[in-house]
């Protein structure tokens, strides 16, 4: 057999497990930011999340994703991966229904492996955002249709030789097509399920610690191993120094995050914050997830400081725009998805990937990088978030979105499963702290955001 | 002087708590307790096995009183912490001899 | 016999114990309880919010002595668990009119 | 009426609940404390260092009695935590000035 | 140097340690379905285990299983590793006492480091089974014995050329060699050890829940990940279409026993109970050990569906039998180890791996296949189950197999190990809770069974 | 491209994925050892160090060690890997700035990433030791000083071509290069800061129980794995032989320093403790880390067996001595990265890699080896625990080096990062136990150790 099939595979294959694994950093670092009582929840939701995922993308959103057909859609082979397919055959050679990726030299089983990981990393990112009040079942039906229909149909526009590949969009590694499009489905998920009880009250924000840091951080770091296997295994070749550079620009923005989100916390909080340099080192991987193929290593430290004093204002400012998300998932993968798509219009250099980006506007390609950039980031903006919205509406009217208010502040592990995460351990009651009156001015009044206009409100 | 303990419902502490600061009761202590009663418990299930939890969550808040804001200290107590439904609790009133601030050794209501 | 309940701090429960044990008071139960009162809680952070945790860890030592050696008691108590700073605790003082040792069915200050 | 304060092995809880239970004491609260007494603790190793626990965990069992009920309670106490080796426990009665129900401010009895 | 060589050993190296690495999932599994009080214990046997397996298999395993022998035993070569050896030469080229797997184009150590994480693998699987009431030593005493001698008898029939790969007996991974071997042995000291204190009382089972999810849970994630090694790795080549055939069936069966395991648990019990997926899962992936290379895609969700429900009456049927398993090992490894060998003489297609199982009944292969399979499941059952029995026999007469009533209801940390898994943390007291009857019809009468005769009743 | 090329590529990034994922090891070790209420801050300086390190051995760390220069000190391409390397060029073919790495037939990103995070372990072999007492900003600053300037300069010494490989010393994988330069700069802050309150009072050590097992076995797994990235990777070459040789003369150790560090506790302090056969099993890592490739598994086994032993009476030793090191990291590091490179001295075998140690005094080679390993011990202990200790004190005179008494005994989680690990778990108070007094003789009088003499002392 061909070496070059036979390395790619290899690469590929190795690739997609590391990336299977952040299952297991998405489901510690979000136990580990929620409540004890909510943990058996989260983890169910991060635990099933990846079955679904694999059977949706297995039965129709391959197809969509990777299927010939329009600009918009894939319309060949869409059921089941049952398409004609003479893969590892590449360029000519290549005769089948998914010819949109048939220039990675490696198995269609290998192809679907790879890109299934992908697609179970979007509907992970949602669990995080909505947590600690999601219905389980909800939550389960949300992510089956947006492995199945949502994911896909944007991933044909980038990866699937869509409009968007067409008009000269380029996102390496997902900051769009993987990362904010779970943000944007998770931010209309939040928005239709309002803040968690007591998360906002008399108009301050009650801050509601996460129940366990050694998880999170154990999370994050499993995390960061996987991307070594999301941005590098993203050459879908075993080309060494595409590999080795990735894998360096990648270090370097999860490395820049860490410093410049422990830096921002120090000086804006007074503090250190461990949560947010967890967050910090995410964002930055987020943020160089699109480039990290296209820019310099001395770009990337630049992108990753950036993503990092994102990453702390962000999770602020949602705070104060009463947008409760219980992981910082939307600071983290909506805005530096965003942030990081249209870094790769101002960094890119076409000397690290030749035939692809050309240079970005600080290296002198001019803004029509950057155009494009933005263009897809709206649009995939628009569509997933519009959709997701719609989605979120429909399950809402058809099974419930919240659990109730009761549940919620017993903890869904009882009212969902029935069981508690850590039966024999003692369990400090909540509550009994003030919320300290903060320099940063007031929140907005209630009701001024979608968010709190659908938000429960059992106190009151 | 006399001293209050009540058992109330976790999450009505708070609120329990800012009303007594709010009349001058400055001072109290509180103890994680599980509670049995006419309240029914909650049922758990564990690999096929269900089985009820008849313990439940509660917190006991003791707080020293002189004799005269006995009365008032209860009746803060009693509108805080009812929600109306079974498993509110109970406040007992238990005589208290003597009171002695460690820092400063005073005695009596002084130590309060 | 008299029941003395001492909310002392936690880092001082070894002296204390120390000391009683040394004074021939052989037994007694402890209790991890939370207070408030003049001491200050102090401020925590999380994801940007500052928040003040008003209760403060505190040790409850319950110690039934027979009435002749409750002012002994009480004296050791307040000697080795001051600090001299706001929060060193307070002493209560209780009637007790009965133990009974489970074991033996002894009572009285036999059962101690 | 009386409070009945049984300090108890954790492991002898089931069965001293459910045998009060039979006789009709619906309600009573427990606490997890940590005792020392003639029991002895026990021996841990950590790296090298040996090192003895003093405390022992105990539950401590609170139920508040009418005072003709006193007898039987405590003896339904005894009979079942009872192993007959040392640091079975200790029960201690204290007075009880009055009881209100939080829920429908019935006091003394009634509110039991 | 030969390139098929250096692939082979690079994805033989790299699986392997993925395998190895499946220790520290079972280590979180059991120690997370485990009380608190039990483990420190049950992570030091976890974590023992494999020292002893790497010795025990090194020292005299490996030769028992490979050596050339007879159709029963290995005979060459037995001691340390010892026989003489030119791998990687392959076929007629071949020349040493390990003729068996000489198929590999592997150096021989690598050959060993890839068999010895599953001889590893075999040994863990009956530590959950006996956890919270063996004795320290004789776990590691039962474990040598089982790598040294059992599981490399078993392993010669049918890796090691022996009279079961001679009849046509076909497992491409393991079910039954590792896994089905690991629940008999588990079985076995289950019944001899009886159930734990406090679980059967009075003709009720009594539930003893995990003390942490959150460690079952990533524990779980990494057996997942581990199974990347040990499905696709055992190809010991790096063959891209088989590889990515192995790792999608594989995944398949994962995803689909955690669907139908949540289902069957949601409609039976009530609830979805997470210690059920959890078990599903495993119980999809032993199911398609033994099938991965040989069976479809869509074969393979089938056996995942089937496994999931299979791990809930299990779980529950050995509950009613009074044998107590803490951790489901038993439906998880047993049960499904078993039902995956045989799904090869259903499933198995010809076309996946040519030359080997041929076709199955469901594709028209005929009985003969599941009539190999039934052989197999039942001679290395019959085998494993009765040496196990007496080794654990006699074990307990001589250095006694059960820690005293009193040692075990203070917990086996304090007893065995002088420390304690959480000092600092308030551990709840335990029980204060009552079963609910259910609608199930009542459990048989206690002494009916073997685990139940031997079992000690400190509370009657 | 060069087949070469790629495959060694390949195998050098996922070597150094998997050394990378040892930082999440470290983390859970340490804070397993730890007590809860600093948890916060063992995991953030766990985190946050391979950030520093990323940026200070790219900054200037890389070009001090593998620069050209003189035999002390590299002083080409210094500054951000920027001199000129045409990589992966080797032998003659070589130009570049960076000649003394220029054997490994990979693109200089892979070298560089490979080194990075071997450069990143040292510094966080640091962090364990002087955990529970040093400031946050402090550990930070010493941190990039030790990866931009003193870990490179004897790594120079050693890999960089300088003196000490022109002697004729052997440390394959790092035993001294990496976790004794680990354990001296870590001996020097220890020495620097005193050990914790209430560690040692009035002549007796005083144990403080780590507050999670689960953590720390969950740790010592993940760092053995990450071993098999360590060792076998330090190749940098996909070389079949070697890499199965080093894989198991590597977990051979492990397993033997598991075995007699149990048997070692068990004897001696009367209990298998766990934290001990953890702390053998990285001691067996850390011995053979040196002669992993020069070696027979015969000898891997023996060279484990007295690391396990060594690791027992280290940490026993270290407590009389009066010496705080929470975790054992210099139990592990410093005295077995001791042992391990003189180790190579008398066990090396030339047959394994031929052209390089030549045989050890225990096969006919003579002395000179041993004389040689002893050599580069002892000057690159002297230097960097020379160089450590001035570095120590002089942050201490700058930023100061250990937190207010006070905020120990609250705990650093608060005071340095004003957040809980747990804030729901009701955390039991410490204290309340007495120590035993031990067979052994009594400690040594306070003060006659340099620790001992900068101990603060709150309680007296
Ligand atoms: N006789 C008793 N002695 C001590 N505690 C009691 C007693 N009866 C009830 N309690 C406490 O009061 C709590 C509430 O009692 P319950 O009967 O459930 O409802 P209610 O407060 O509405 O009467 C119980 O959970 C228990 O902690
Ligand atoms: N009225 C009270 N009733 C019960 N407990 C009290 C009362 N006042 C104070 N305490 C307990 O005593 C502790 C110490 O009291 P505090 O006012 O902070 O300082 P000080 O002991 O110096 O007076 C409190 O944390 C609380 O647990
Ligand atoms: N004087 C006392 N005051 C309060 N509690 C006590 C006293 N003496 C004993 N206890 C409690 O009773 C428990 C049992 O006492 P111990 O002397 O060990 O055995 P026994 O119950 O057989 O006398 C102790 O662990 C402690 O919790």
């Amino acid at each position: 057999m061909d070496q070059k099939v036979v390395l790619d595979t290899l690469w590929v294959m190795i690739a997609g497990m590391l990336v299977f694994f952040m299952n297991a950093g998405f489901a510690m670092v979000e136990s580990g930011f929620g409540r004890a009582k909510n943990t058996v929840n989260i983890l169910s939701k991060n635990f099933i999340v990846f079955a679904i995922s694999s059977l949706a993308f297995w039965a129709l959103g391959w197809g969509l994703m990777f299927g010939n057909g329009n600009g918009f859609i894939g319309l060949e082979g869409l059921w089941g991966l049952g398409g004609a397919d003479n893969s590892p055959a590449t360029g000519d050679a290549y005769q089948g229904a998914y010819a949109a990726i048939s220039w990675a030299t490696v198995p269609l089983l290998a192809k679907f492996f790879f890109q299934l990981v992908f697609a179970g990393t979007a509907a992970t990112i949602v669990s995080g955002a909505v947590a600690e009040r999601i219905k389980y079942l909800t939550f389960i039906l949300f992510s089956f249709i947006l492995v199945a229909f949502l994911y896909p149909i944007t991933g044909h526009w980038i990866w699937g030789g869509g409009w968007l590949a067409q008009l000269g969009f380029w996102d390496f590694a997902g900051s769009t097509t993987v990362h904010s499009v779970g943000g944007w489905a998770a931010l209309a998920g939040v928005l239709v399920l309002g803040p968690r009880i007591g998360k906002f009250k008399g108009g301050k924000s009650y801050p509601i610690p996460g129940h366990s840091m050694p998880l999170a951080t154990l999370g994050a770091f499993i995390l960061w191993l996987g991307w070594f296997g999301f941005n590098p295994g993203s050459t879908m070749a075993a080309d060494p120094s595409a590999v080795a550079h990735i894998a360096l620009t990648t270090n370097s923005a999860a490395a820049a995050g860490i410093l410049s989100s422990t830096i921002a916390a120090w000086l804006i909080i007074g503090k250190p914050d461990l949560s947010m340099t967890i967050n910090g080192c995410l964002g930055g991987l987020v943020a160089i997830t699109a480039g990290c193929a296209y820019v310099s290593v001395g770009s990337s430290i630049i992108i990753g400081l950036i993503a990092g004093v994102l990453v702390v204002f962000a999770v602020l400012g949602f705070d104060r725009l009463r947008i409760d998300d219980p992981v910082g998932a939307l600071s983290v993968h909506l805005v530096n998805g965003v942030f990081g798509t249209l870094a790769v219009g101002l960094f890119a250099q076409s000397q690290f990937t030749p035939n692809t980006t050309g240079d970005g506007l600080f290296f002198g390609g001019g803004g029509g990088l950057l155009m494009n950039q933005i263009i897809g980031v709206a649009t995939v903006g628009l569509f997933t978030f519009g959709a997701s919205l719609g989605v979120w509406f429909a399950l809402k009217a058809m099974v419930g979105i919240r659990v109730s208010p009761e549940e919620e502040l017993e903890g869904l592990d009882i009212g969902e499963h029935g069981m508690s995460a850590y039966p024999e351990f003692a369990i400090a009651a909540e509550h009994s702290y003030e919320v300290v009156e903060s320099q940063r001015p007031s929140a907005p009044k209630p009701g001024s955001l979608p968010g709190s206009q659908v938000a429960v409100d059992v106190e009151g | 002087m006399k001293r209050i303990e009540a058992v109330i419902r976790p999450h009505k502490l708070d609120e329990v708590r800012e009303a007594l600061m709010e009349e001058g009761f400055r001072g109290m202590t509180i103890v994680e307790v599980k509670g049995v009663g006419r309240q029914k418990g909650h049922t758990e299930v564990y690999r096929g096995s269900e089985y009820k939890i008849d313990f439940l969550p509660k917190i006991k808040l003791e707080i020293v009183v002189p004799d005269d804001r006995l009365d008032q200290a209860i009746s803060i107590i009693v509108r805080t912490a009812r929600t109306g439904q079974v498993g509110d609790g109970k406040i007992f009133v238990l005589p208290v001899e003597e009171v002695i601030r460690v820092r400063t050794e005073e005695v009596g209501s002084e130590a309060l």
